[in-house]
């Protein structure tokens, strides 16, 4: 399916967005058709699944064959595009209510499974489309339309549990850092396994303590540290434990591709989904025999 | 004497090996030309709580549970004190006698009581820590010496199924089973009417409810299934999981029912053939991805296998209660499809059939069965897959050009078709670019709000059951057309509701059956006219609260004679039940 | 001169501040001393996206859409684009002439257009960078000019929404708001028909659906309420979490809608009245746990409004598409209850009286309502909190001796007693230990697959039902009693009938009204003598299939002569095409 | 309610068990119910949750409060009946499937609330009661009725997820070591916060793996070594690389004890659920004003 490459990033254009200006989603939108453009992907090439929230309306955004599905479910389904079609790129595009929420079982399972995907949470801790509420990686205290006096709950970190599932590729970045965000991505994207990117997304209409100032002043830049995202405690030692936030490539496993298509496809190379169906060309007679 | 028509009840323990024991009798009466059903009437449990497995069998097809077990094999007291009473006069008990006494609290007079000292003969004879578990094998050598069974044949059967775990367990349970066999020549003289005599060998199929439906999906081209276990669905995920990979598939045991179901979407939209299957609490999960596969319009097959509710109830028993959920479970307007196989064979044909009306139509469609065509076992002549086709309907799965929109935005996969049912492209085809959505959209799938096109929209998937009405199997018709005495009903039932009318018939009382095999849409126009006549239907569901019956007005628009025939104790009906409750409004 | 009957557009951005200046303006209209009714249209969207908030206003209490907007602020031109062809003739439009230029497109001769250079005036007079912001106070002072409104009300009003944002900014709106007036004043001549006069002030509420149910279920000693934000029932929760901790209480945000339910079973086992609410999506999800809910015998309550479907359909509209849902989802026979208030202020007392039924039945309570009823705002007299009673029915707090069981086993939770509803001791009451179970159980709780005991305990739950019918809240007749055309319906359209039967009796065609308020177990007996002499039956409802037209034949047990009257664009209902509905067939 | 304490562990027996002969929940089932009477709780002040599975069939034989609650689910019930009635000794008993799979969501949601239950996973690698299918537990090519040819799924870890996830106490016992799975409960029930225990017990008729035999050379008790259980990241260290399966306390956050029902009651003395909720005693007329 492979074509001539002379796409641009405007060919990943679809509709307006309609994200409030300023929204950290748009640098999601323009940093992942960069990453796309720079790996030489077409439109036709990538699957991008998304769940219910302002970040999931970026399926309306992206151009690519997409999939806007329910609140939280992006991830299964996303597993068994890939699972159907592993020639496809999929990426999940979810936001930190629909993939750490309703979606956090999910979120767990499919990283045990390791389908090559890339999910890129647009993490704004809230849930913006419900009109700013709390959500799992907001901070103790937060006030918002269902914490009036401060949310009583403590985030939880989407990386620090991916690590702990058993991720192959954990990273961070942030929306306002384009060259950043583009390297990740397409970092994540090149990953053979799953791959999991926690994106530092500004809500600037319904989140006023997380602003674009408060990040430049509360995170890391690892690109800048001397660090080797290779070793799995090392890496949860740092999201844990550190003051600031880290962003880069917190963890990538270096040992040979396993993804769990190579596993139960045996040949990767003749995907089930381009399989006539017609039962005359299969043997189906002879599991009757099994009845006899 | 009473000539091969027969049920024998093993009554035993869960995991004390009566199962195995009741699937090798199976195969033996088959093996002897004869049709057989089997049913598992187990608890939910593993180990220790008691569990009967009864095997009917007969010279013609059968499919339900007979009125009464004819012998039963007791393999602790407990069985002969929970099921002694069902049998009929001149039926028969054998029974352990090795503790040397009698049946305690067994006071029949009017059955056939052989006791046999079944631990005794395996403790002195077998040896070994687990020699007791040979007590079942044991008295399949008694039984075979009375009812005159060739001993080789079972032992055919005993070798096909331990085969795999060792020539010396196969030796063991030769041993067993001659040693039973030996004690009853020795000892029992028969005093029973029951007898089998060999028939000519048919070519047929002993096969599990949930295998046939397995088989059906996979011959129709099934490439993907995901499931999450759950009785009586569990055989379904085991039977593909280790069929599947063979014909290029994958089978994903899910982490819960909402992935399950929600993969299956994600491989039907990227162009697999998919389906899940499960039971009630399952299915209650599933119920948002429904109405995802009717707004996205991507096909997608659930099998429903209906057990005892409410919640998780009684797990591992029949029932037939989930109706109204899956006519009607998930919010908004959207068109689905409900099937229903009556026996077994349909299981297969119609999960075929699904699995093409749902790729054709671009829909959700459940097929709705029941724990006991899913977990028990008959005797049907072999598949005739030349009758299996696939039929994926509008899929694209070649580059598309004309077919691109003109403004050079995206293909209109939504296009607002004069049949509701617009072509779909799968992802990776040139010029196929769109957005599934479950949001309402425009015709390449963007959201919009617009009240013209949601109104355009909405008219647009509905049509589509308009559309498919005419494929969708209709009613069918057994017994006396002319008959104004009628059951109504679906599922299980059917099997009972057969021999029922048979029994009528012989009593004078000619009846017809109408068996619904469409739910949803409702053939309301078919099965209206095979009613018109009516003088009482009689509407038999496994279900407290009669839910056929009750929706009955409301399907076919009309209200007429009904009486609701049910049960919801988690046993199978029996055709006496039937006929009774038909005696009472002939 | 069209006096106190009037219907004001404010067409803008989703995030542009129409919707707080909408807001104002309906405290302006019921400080006035005049009836209010607002209808928010919004889109799923932040910020952006075209939206518009219209608010009613008569000297009568008033709960539907009028057939056009009278007046439109259209902050844009897209708004203008949009809505002004649904003004009727002698309708207004407060344009804004900033750009130098007419509206474009817009060729109405026969409606009155004040053009007002808002966004000029604002960046002119007000400075800062979102000054812009401001243009919608300055529609309001226009506005208020034109139908000689007291400004001095107005600024009461603004002082109220924006004090708590700081004296600078109530007084940039103050400004704002004189700049529009002056303008008005200066430039505009009045030639318009609608004025508005002040009236005595009545003691009223203007309140929004949501916080009226939310406030019902506290008033009626809701201590636990679990949620996850959903429209239209996110303002349940937030409403909820500002006021529960003052009583006592607990709002808990869950991670998804089915802890959420879950949460609310525990917290009912625990003892305390607990509640949910959410949108067909997430009803979906606590599908599972309804069941448990008849099974376990816990109360639940959940507050079900719907929103426009199927799946994510149109999330932010009206639609009453859930309704076969509610009444049939979930597997297994078990008892419930769903109520559907037909106004805000019923949203109030049903709510408080499904605690009552959910406690004293131990069963699920479903009150089913619609975006339009939960997020639209009316004028209504205070509540009577008088009429609030809280019946925790068989529930036991205190230590239990008598009633321990005999064999020094468990409490008799599931007691088979007539009524169906056993005793309920909470955790930590001496005597009282039970299991509480999903599964199939004995009296004590304890797991059982006993057939009679099951069939004891099926009948059991359900004759709940039963005991409970006289207590649920019985059909409204609305109108003349003796007029055989007759509206049919629940929920929100029932404003809109009421509207349509005044018109419908202007125009000499008498009809009446059954306002359905309990939906299940159905009133098949009052409701079926309610419409026993109707020569037609106009069912009402907003959705594509007419679901409860459909379902008639069923609830009712008969079928009688109806035609169904629906709407499912995601707009409300107007008095308007009801009217026209029932002169076609009268 | 306390009351004068002569309990011996026969009171908190109830339903004959139906699990397998041999079945690690025996003793799952002796040890809670000694550390029951070793913490001198009576049966009325227990409230014991489950779920559905062999494991969760607990409730039908350990006598007190209890609630069989549907699968996966018996993390929030759990909660909620703490909030409710904070007096009460909540503890939530159910198995890997249920607990891990279906239930994974709720897991690390409720860990991060911090309510003041105790959790036992009976894990036992399998879904035992619907007849052995392989659980997130089990290891990768475990063979069963769903992996002909061995699992292709790499399994979870639940301690690590529990510690990535925020958990103040973490442990894992062996249902064999019946002195070590006492001390264990009791210590985490005696913890003031969510407290995780995943609990080895076999499943000897579909596990023919992870045996009694398999355990006993492949654990590590830590009580036997000079562990301190008060660092997360060493815990997790722990979990994620040894290669016995450490057995013991894994960790205890020993900070002051910060539960989320102390943070939404104010007054943890006065349980809502004593109430008394006639309106009369309750001043809702003023909230009218609101709406004036
Ligand atoms: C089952 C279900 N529950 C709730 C909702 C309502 N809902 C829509 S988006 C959303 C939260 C989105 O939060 P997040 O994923 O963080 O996205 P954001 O808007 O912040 O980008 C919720 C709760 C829904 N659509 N479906
Ligand atoms: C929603 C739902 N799905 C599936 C089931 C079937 N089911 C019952 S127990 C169980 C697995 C139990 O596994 P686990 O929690 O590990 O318990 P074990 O039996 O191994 O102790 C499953 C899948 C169910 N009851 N409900
Ligand atoms: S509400 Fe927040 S997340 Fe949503 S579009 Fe606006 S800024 Fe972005
Ligand atoms: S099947 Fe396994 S887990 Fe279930 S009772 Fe038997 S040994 Fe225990
Ligand atoms: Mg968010
Ligand atoms: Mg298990």
């Amino acid at each position: 399916m492979a074509q001539a490459y002379d796409l641009t990033i405007k060919e990943f254009n679809a509709c307006e967005e309609t994200w409030c200006p300023g929204c950290g989603d748009f640098g999601v939108n323009g940093a992942l058709k960069r990453a796309m453009v720079n790996l030489e992907l077409s439109p036709e090439q990538i699957v991008l699944v998304t769940g219910i929230g302002c970040s999931s309306k970026i399926s309306d955004y992206f151009k690519s064959y997409t999939f806007h599905t329910i609140h939280g479910r992006p991830l299964p389904v996303a597993s068994a595009i890939k699972i159907a079609n592993p020639d496809l790129n999929v990426i999940v595009a979810t936001g930190d209510g629909d993939g750490y929420a309703i979606g956090m079982g999910h979120f767990i399972h499919a990283i045990r499974r390791n389908v090559n995907i890339t999910m890129i949470v647009m993490n704004n801790q809230v849930y913006g489309l419900t009109k700013g509420q709390f959500s799992p990686t907001a901070a103790r205290g937060f006030e918002s339309g269902t914490s009036p006096d401060g949310s009583e709950e403590d985030p939880i970190d989407g990386p620090a549990l991916a690590l702990a599932a058993g991720a192959s590729f954990v990273a961070r970045s942030f929306s306002a850092d384009m060259k950043g965000s583009i390297a990740t991505f397409e970092a994540a994207i090149r990953h053979r396994g799953f791959s999991v990117v926690d994106d530092l997304s500004p809500c600037v209409t319904f989140n006023k303590v997380n602003t674009y100032a408060w990040f430049r002043q509360n995170i890391r830049k690892l690109e800048e540290e001397d660090y080797e995202p290779t070793d799995r405690t090392r890496a949860l030692e740092l999201v844990l434990n550190s003051e600031k936030i880290p962003v880069g490539i917190l963890y990538q496993d270096d040992s040979p591709p396993d993804t769990y298509e190579e596993r139960v496809l045996k040949d990767l190379t003749k995907a089930p989904v381009w399989e006539n169906l017609d039962p005359k060309g299969w043997e189906y007679a002879r599991i009757m025999d099994e009845f006899r | 004497m009473i000539t091969n028509d027969l049920a024998v009840m093993i009554g035993g323990r869960a995991g004390d090996g009566s199962l195995v024991t009741g699937e090798i009798l199976a195969k033996v009466f088959r093996d002897m030309g004869l049709e057989v059903f089997t049913i598992r009437d187990f608890p939910s449990n593993i180990r220790g709580l008691p569990t009967s497995y009864t095997i009917r069998t007969k010279d013609r097809s059968i499919m339900a549970r007979k009125d009464h077990p004819d012998i039963l094999l007791a393999i602790d007291e407990e069985a002969l004190r929970l099921h002694g009473d069902e049998l009929p006069p001149d039926g028969v008990v054998i029974y352990d006698s090795s503790s040397g006494e009698g049946p305690p609290d067994f006071e029949r007079e009017d059955v056939h009581v052989y006791q046999v000292p079944l631990k005794s003969i395996t403790v002195d004879n077998l040896g070994g820590a687990r020699a007791e578990i040979f007590k079942n094998v044991v008295s399949l050598g008694v039984l075979a010496h009375l009812l005159s069974v060739d001993v080789a044949i079972i032992k055919e059967a005993i070798e096909k199924e331990f085969s795999r775990k060792g020539e010396e367990i196969v030796q063991k349970n030769f041993q067993a089973l001659d040693l039973g066999a030996q004690y009853a020549d020795e000892n029992l003289a028969k005093t029973d009417p029951y007898v089998l005599e060999r028939r000519d060998k048919q070519d047929s199929l002993l096969i599990l409810g949930d295998d046939a439906i397995a088989y059906g999906a996979l011959a129709a081209g099934l490439r993907f299934y995901a499931g999450y276990p759950i009785t009586p669905a569990t055989e379904i995920l085991e039977w593909l999981a280790a069929h599947m990979p063979e014909y290029n598939g994958v089978v994903v045991q899910a982490e819960d029912e909402i992935s399950a179901v929600t993969m299956c979407l994600g491989a039907s939209y990227a162009g697999l053939r998919s389906m899940t299957g499960t039971s009630g609490p399952g299915a209650d999960l599933m119920v948002e991805a429904i109405s995802m596969s009717g707004m996205a319009e991507l096909p997608l097959v659930i099998i429903h296998g209906q057990r005892g509710g409410p919640s998780t109830g009684l797990p591992t028993k029949v029932e037939q209660a989930d109706l109204k959920h899956v006519l009607f479970a998930s919010h908004g307007d959207f068109p689905r499809i409900v099937l229903a196989p009556g026996t077994i064979e349909e299981g297969f044909y119609l999960t075929a059939k699904a699995l093409n009306l749902a790729e054709r139509f671009q829909l959700p469609v459940i097929v709705l069965t029941d724990q006991a065509l899913c977990q028990n076992k008959q005797t049907i002549p072999p598949f005739d897959l030349s009758q299996i086709e696939v039929d994926r309907g509008k899929l694209l799965n070649d580059p598309i050009e004309a077919l691109q929109s003109p403004n050079g935005g995206n293909f209109h996969r939504y296009a607002l078709v004069e049949d509701g049912v617009s072509p779909r492209p799968i992802p990776s085809i040139p010029g196929g670019l769109h957005e599934a959505s479950s949001i309402e959209h425009d015709e390449m799938g963007y959201t919009t709000e617009d009240p013209e096109l949601r109104k355009a929209m909405m008219a647009k998937r509905m049509r589509k059951l308009e559309t498919a009405r005419p494929e969708l199997p209709g009613p069918v018709l057994h017994g006396d057309p002319s008959a104004d005495l009628v059951f109504l009903s679906f599922g299980y039932p059917t099997g009972a509701i057969w021999e029922a009318m048979e029994r009528l018939k012989e009593d004078g009382i000619p009846t017809k059956y109408v068996q619904l095999r469409t739910l949803w849409p409702f053939p309301a126009e078919e099965v209206g006219d095979l009613l018109a006549d009516a003088r009482e239907i009689l509407v038999v569901e496994h279900n407290y609260s009669g839910q056929l019956a009750a929706l009955l007005p409301t399907l076919l628009g009309k209200v007429l004679p009904t009486t609701s025939v049910t049960r919801y104790d988690g046993l199978l009906m029996t055709p006496g039940e039937i006929v009774a409750a038909a005696k009472e409004v002939a």
